[in-house]
């Protein structure tokens, strides 16, 4: 009732348990933040909107739907498989699940974006200078960098043990699915068979990943994201859409960028999923980096590929192409890149205002920690800021996303016929002037598509940006099939 | 009578309304706890008792009309007896939804509400504006001023 | 107080003189109504945004500045001229000065969209069944479609005589520019000599022509649009920004839809506008015409045109075009059509909101009827609904526009490269099956690139939309390409 009300607007939260910096079990926060860790929890739930999410214990292939999508990673590991997302706490356990892991070697990297693995990156580090956690200098900056650059040496097996054996400072009580001793997932129905599997001392993005634990605040814990944000920060592109980095550019740059001194606090309710819904590089010839250097459109990262040399001097290349030889690149979920250039942005319109919107409970305003699809929940994600029927904004969205649907699968026809092309090309021996022209067009039409298509939205983020890319990948794809002709 | 005063009139629910409001515990207790009472006066302070309300008085207070307009001028009828009449249907109805937590958020305005306001913008600035509205002001195809005026309150 | 107010808001205008249907003279309603006829003669003024309208005295050709547009129009009037736009003032003058009427024989139909015209079709309506102008039924619609549809039987000269004639119950002195005894327009320098030109009885589009003249309420009087609108509301295409159409669906539909009964007053303030600001068919084979009954879509229009037939019975066909042979098809200005598939349309945002903001004048708000480009009034244009600053509006237009430019860049050189390889692919002979497939493409790929380049909003009003069209015009073009290839 309303008294009620009164009090809890008083005082946001009193602190029940400690939680510190090696407290990766979310329960334990829990106990402090009730209503956030509900919802938070409730990202195991499996939910689906027309392209959105995806239900059932395992999520729908997305090579097997797209065969255009599948032949273009021939030679690579996402021609094994491929699927859609789904919420939060099975984003250790699909990783480990994923026939990319089972049948390919992987580097440590991987589990950068899919463990709350900090405390992992902090030991590792400090046992690498001979000392123990006890050591720990609070987040300890120099042991975190350190230990990620270990483990990006190491197999995805070897840092995978290692994460089991990082203490989470928890009830040691499983919360989250995992592989260990879990049923194959084949077998496993949805959340309750999820939960019942046990992750030992592991688990997917938690708490202290985004949070201070002394004052709670949003804080970016993830150095691949303070690498390439610094780099972006340091490259003359105009980026409206992030005001503390065009103040830090009149300033002495004395240091570089750091966004958890320089961020806004709006722009880091976009930063905070910035940390892993990017573009990146995550393989063995390299540490794992965000390809930011000279800017965030898909050509500027293309071009910084195109320049980038690996530490062995060779050319920057992900895979070379089974049918076609071309030297390719992949993409990887640029939901960050592209909200960038999309009208969202521009307006300051962050991540978590729509997956994470505002919620009342009782007098108190709460994040809504489950996140997911705004389309599952339109009144909070959109109405603040559209007043219009969700009926209609639903809509909306629907005519923007199935123009962008439409236009990718002409895109996968033309990249389709492309392969087909340089293929037939090929063995009637066309001469190498020509065949490598064709393969300079298979890079450059299939990493558009691929952003595009990697991108998780459906065009909604930046909707003109991703017709654009669409139509440069059409037109490359095309004139790659004309090079192939005599 | 205006068509908006009509529309309060004829919602079912308000015939029970104004005496519920007044006799049912709930009605009473929400409306005194919550200073009900006062929100009968023209103090937008008095709206801002309603948490939920705190929105709409934060952005009233910087906003344009700080000066000019209370709350009340602009979401309630000037005239008497309409005046009560949707203070009583919307302090009851206030009440009612704030106690049992059942409405929707964000608060969008109703059909109701939004005539009242339409008619309150004209009642300051009709004569600014009666170039422009000539014709009818209340049929569902008059200027609507929020359609470009959607801030101007808060 | 209020109920004298609702006198007011019945007839809030005294008039000083009267002005009737025949009164096309802009200066009489000028006495009545100062402020919007100020405002109305500011459209002589020439202005010039980034891609918007055009200043000097004549303005500049698109054909010369983008070569590949003037090869698409090869064997077509619009390869001979083809300007920018500007001024309302100008609608009559620059359509007499065109070498396209110059040089080819044009249809009377012509004046449709460029004259206060309404009397002279109401004229000649009554003149064929042996009236007169005394015996007009006040509009008088079966005399006026009548005398439409003479017109359009006659040549542009013809027609232009029987415009000139017809008396435009007004002062006879000059006031919006004409050839007649004007000054060359190489000489003539704006605002000045423009003025000075006489124009005897014809005028621009006038008060009339939008304004009933008993109450000044919005109206439609342009018999193309009367029937174009009413063909769409007859289809089963879903119009969820024109609810009025929506509704009329429901309805017994025992009468055509009519925008003057059926119209909301927010749907009038496009509507006004949607009488000239679209795609048409206005030659000599068949009476003027929108192409609406399929859809307002690019592809819906298209499908439309493929299946319609002349009343001689022959496939619809714009002009062949000089190199290729294609039958092509001529997209003009469909402003309407395209700000149909955006989001303001979808938010009852109408063209007069942007195009014709209201303007504070003294004690009184009035609508702007210096009809212009919105970027040349930011404040009044978009500020009511964006709060935002100017500069900030201006950049994200800006983004937008530049995006559309550089795509429509690229599909000029798509549509180049397609036009060269049908040449030579004839000159060496290919087989007449793989000329036909090439010559299909030209068509369906110009007719996207020249929807989105007749449009005139340089992809503003529907930016995803006009994107997706280049793609599929960069698809069909480099196809076609293909096609032509062994
Ligand atoms: C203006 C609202 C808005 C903003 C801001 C926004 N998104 Fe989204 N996002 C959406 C919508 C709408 C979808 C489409 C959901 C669907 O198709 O079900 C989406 C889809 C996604 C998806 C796929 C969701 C799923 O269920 O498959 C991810 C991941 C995502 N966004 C991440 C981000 C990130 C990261 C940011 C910030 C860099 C961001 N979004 C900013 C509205 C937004
Ligand atoms: C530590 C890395 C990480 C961070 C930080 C992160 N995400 Fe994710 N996110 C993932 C991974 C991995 C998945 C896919 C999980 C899976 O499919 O098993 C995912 C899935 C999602 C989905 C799809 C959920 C569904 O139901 O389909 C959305 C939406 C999303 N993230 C949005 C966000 C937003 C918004 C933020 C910031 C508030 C954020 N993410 C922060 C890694 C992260
Ligand atoms: C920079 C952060 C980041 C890195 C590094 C990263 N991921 Fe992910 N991963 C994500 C995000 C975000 C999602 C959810 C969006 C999506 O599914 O596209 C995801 C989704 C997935 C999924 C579920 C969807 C799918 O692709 O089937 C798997 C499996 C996966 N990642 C495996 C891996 C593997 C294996 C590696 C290392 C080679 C890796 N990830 C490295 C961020 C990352
Ligand atoms: C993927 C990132 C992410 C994770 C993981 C996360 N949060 Fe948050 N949290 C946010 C964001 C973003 C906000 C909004 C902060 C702001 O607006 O400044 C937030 C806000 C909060 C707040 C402030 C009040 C509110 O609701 O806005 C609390 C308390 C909180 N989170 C607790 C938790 C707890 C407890 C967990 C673990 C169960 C958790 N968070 C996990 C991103 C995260
Ligand atoms: C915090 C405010 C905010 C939130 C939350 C928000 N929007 Fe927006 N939206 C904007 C702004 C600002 C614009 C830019 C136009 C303008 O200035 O009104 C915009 C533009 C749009 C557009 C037109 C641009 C385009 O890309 O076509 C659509 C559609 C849209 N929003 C849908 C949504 C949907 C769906 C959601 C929820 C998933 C959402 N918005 C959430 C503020 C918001
Ligand atoms: C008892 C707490 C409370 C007080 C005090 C309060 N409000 Fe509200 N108000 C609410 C709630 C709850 C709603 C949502 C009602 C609904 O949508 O069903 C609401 C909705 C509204 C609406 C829009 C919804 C509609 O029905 O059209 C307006 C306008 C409004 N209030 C104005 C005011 C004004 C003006 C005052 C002060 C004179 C005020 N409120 C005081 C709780 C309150
Ligand atoms: C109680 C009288 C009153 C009411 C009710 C009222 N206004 Fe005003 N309004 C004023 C006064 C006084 C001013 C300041 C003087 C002026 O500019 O006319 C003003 C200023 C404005 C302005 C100019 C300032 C700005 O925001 O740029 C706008 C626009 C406006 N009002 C619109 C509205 C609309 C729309 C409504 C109804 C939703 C409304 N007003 C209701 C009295 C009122
Ligand atoms: C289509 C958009 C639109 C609609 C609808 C609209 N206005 Fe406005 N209004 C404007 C614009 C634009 C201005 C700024 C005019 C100027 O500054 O010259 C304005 C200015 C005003 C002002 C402030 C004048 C000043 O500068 O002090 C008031 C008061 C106002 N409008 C009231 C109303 C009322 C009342 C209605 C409803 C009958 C209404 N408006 C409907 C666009 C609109
Ligand atoms: C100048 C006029 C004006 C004043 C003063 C004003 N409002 Fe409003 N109010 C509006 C307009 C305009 C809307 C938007 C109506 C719509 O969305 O169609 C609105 C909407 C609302 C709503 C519905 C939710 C929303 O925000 O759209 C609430 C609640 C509300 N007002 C409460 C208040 C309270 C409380 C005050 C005093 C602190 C107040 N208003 C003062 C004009 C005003
Ligand atoms: C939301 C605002 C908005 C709406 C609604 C709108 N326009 Fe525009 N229009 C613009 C902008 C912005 C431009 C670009 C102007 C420029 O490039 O200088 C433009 C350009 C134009 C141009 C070319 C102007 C020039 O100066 O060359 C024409 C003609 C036009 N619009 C007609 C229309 C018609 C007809 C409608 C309705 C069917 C309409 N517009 C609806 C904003 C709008
Ligand atoms: C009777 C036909 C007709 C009507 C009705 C009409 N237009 Fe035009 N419009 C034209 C013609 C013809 C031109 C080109 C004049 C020229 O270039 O000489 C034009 C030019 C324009 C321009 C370019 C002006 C510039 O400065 O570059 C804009 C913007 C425009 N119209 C918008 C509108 C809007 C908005 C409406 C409705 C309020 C409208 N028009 C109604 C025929 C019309
Ligand atoms: C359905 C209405 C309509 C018809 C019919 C029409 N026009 Fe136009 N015309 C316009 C509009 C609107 C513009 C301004 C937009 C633009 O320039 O694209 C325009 C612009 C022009 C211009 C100036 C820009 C240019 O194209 O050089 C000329 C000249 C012109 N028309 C000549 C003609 C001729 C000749 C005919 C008959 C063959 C004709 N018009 C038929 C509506 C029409
Ligand atoms: C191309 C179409 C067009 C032409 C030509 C035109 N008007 Fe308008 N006029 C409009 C539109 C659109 C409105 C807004 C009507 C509405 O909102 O209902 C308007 C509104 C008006 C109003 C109502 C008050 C206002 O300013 O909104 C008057 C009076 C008026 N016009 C007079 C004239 C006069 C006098 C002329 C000739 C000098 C003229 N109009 C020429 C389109 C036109
Ligand atoms: C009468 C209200 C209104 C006017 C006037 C208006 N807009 Fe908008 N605008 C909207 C609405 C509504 C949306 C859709 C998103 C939303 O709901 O906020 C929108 C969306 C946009 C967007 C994002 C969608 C896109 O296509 O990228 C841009 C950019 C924009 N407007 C610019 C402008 C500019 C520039 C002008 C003036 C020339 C203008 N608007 C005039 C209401 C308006
Ligand atoms: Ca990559
Ligand atoms: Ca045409």
């Amino acid at each position: 009732n309303i008294f009620q009300r009164k009090q809890e607007a008083r005082n946001p939260y009193l602190k029940l348990v400690n939680v510190d910096e090696t407290t990766t079990d979310p329960r334990v926060w829990g106990t402090n933040w009730p209503r956030q860790f509900d919802s938070y929890s409730r990202t195991v739930d499996q939910t689906h909107t027309r392209y959105g999410g995806s239900d059932g214990p395992v999520p729908e292939s997305r090579i097997e739907r797209d065969p255009w999508l599948k032949r273009m990673f021939l030679g690579y590991a996402f021609s094994l498989d491929f699927r859609d997302r789904r919420g939060h706490a099975y984003m250790l356990y699909d990783q480990e699940q994923t026939e990319r892991i089972a049948q390919r070697p992987q580097s440590g990297a991987c589990l950068h974006c899919h463990s709350s693995v900090i405390p992992t990156y902090r030991r590792l580090g400090l046992e690498a200078v001979g000392k123990t956690l006890a050591d720990a200098a609070g987040f300890d900056w120099p042991a975190v960098m350190r230990g990620f650059e270990i483990t990006c040496q190491m197999t995805y097996t070897q840092a995978h043990a290692e994460l089991y054996k990082t203490p989470d400072g928890g009830m040691g009580k499983p919360w989250a699915p995992s592989r260990l001793d879990a049923p194959p997932r084949e077998t496993l129905s949805a959340t309750q068979a999820a939960l019942a599997a046990h992750v030992g001392n592991a688990h997917p993005v938690s708490c202290v990943d985004c949070h201070d634990p002394n004052n709670m605040e949003l804080r970016i814990t993830r150095p691949g994201f303070i690498q390439g944000i610094a780099a972006l920060a340091a490259s003359d592109k105009p980026l409206p859409h992030l005001p503390s980095i065009e103040r830090w550019r009149q300033g002495s740059r004395s240091r570089p960028y750091d966004p958890n001194i320089d961020a806004f606090r709006q722009e880091m309710r976009s930063f905070a999923c910035a940390q892993c819904h990017v573009e990146y590089y995550c393989s063995t010839k390299a540490t794992l980096f965000y390809p930011w250097g000279n800017g965030l459109k898909a050509e500027e990262i293309e071009a910084f590929y195109d320049d980038y040399k690996f530490p062995d001097g060779t050319p920057f290349v992900d895979f070379k192409h089974a049918e076609t030889g071309a030297p390719m690149l992949k993409a990887q979920h640029p939901e960050f890149e592209l909200w960038s250039q999309g009208i969202h942005a521009r307006s300051g319109v962050a991540c978590a205002d729509c997956h994470m919107p505002y919620t009342r409970e009782g007098a108190m305003k709460v994040s809504d920690h489950w996140v997911r699809s705004p389309l599952l929940n339109i009144a909070r994600a959109c109405q603040p800021c559209h007043q219009v029927p969700e009926t209609e904004l639903a809509a909306r969205v629907a005519v923007i996303q199935d123009r962008n649907h439409d236009l990718m699968q002409r895109a996968g026809k033309a990249i389709d016929a492309l392969m087909t092309a340089i293929v037939s090309a090929k063995s009637a021996g066309i001469d190498d002037a020509r065949l490598e022209t064709a393969r300079r067009l298979h890079r450059k039409a299939q990493w558009r598509l691929d952003f595009v298509n990697a991108e998780n939205s459906m065009g909604f983020h930046a909707p003109q940006e991703a017709a654009r890319l669409l139509a440069e990948a059409i037109d490359y794809a095309r004139q790659g099939e004309i090079a192939c002709r005599p | 009578m205006s068509a908006a005063q009509r529309g309060f009139l004829l919602r079912p629910w308000l015939a029970l309304a104004v005496p519920l409001g007044a006799a049912l515990g709930l009605g009473v207790f929400t409306f005194r706890y919550a200073e009900g009472l006062s929100y009968l006066g023209n103090d937008p302070a008095d709206c801002a008792n309603c948490h939920i309300m705190n929105a709409q008085y934060d952005g009233w207070v910087k906003g344009p009309h700080h000066a000019v307009a209370t709350c009340n001028d602009c979401h309630v009828p000037h005239d008497f007896p309409g005046k009560y009449l949707s203070k009583a249907s919307n302090g009851f109805h206030h009440s009612k939804a704030f106690t049992l937590q059942n409405f929707h958020e964000p608060i969008l305005i109703k059909p109701g509400n939004a005539a009242v306001l339409q008619r309150n913008c004209l009642h300051c600035h009709g004569d600014f504006v009666h170039q422009i509205v000539a014709g009818s002001t209340t049929a569902d195809d008059a200027v609507s001023c929020v359609h470009c005026h959607r801030h101007v309150g808060h």
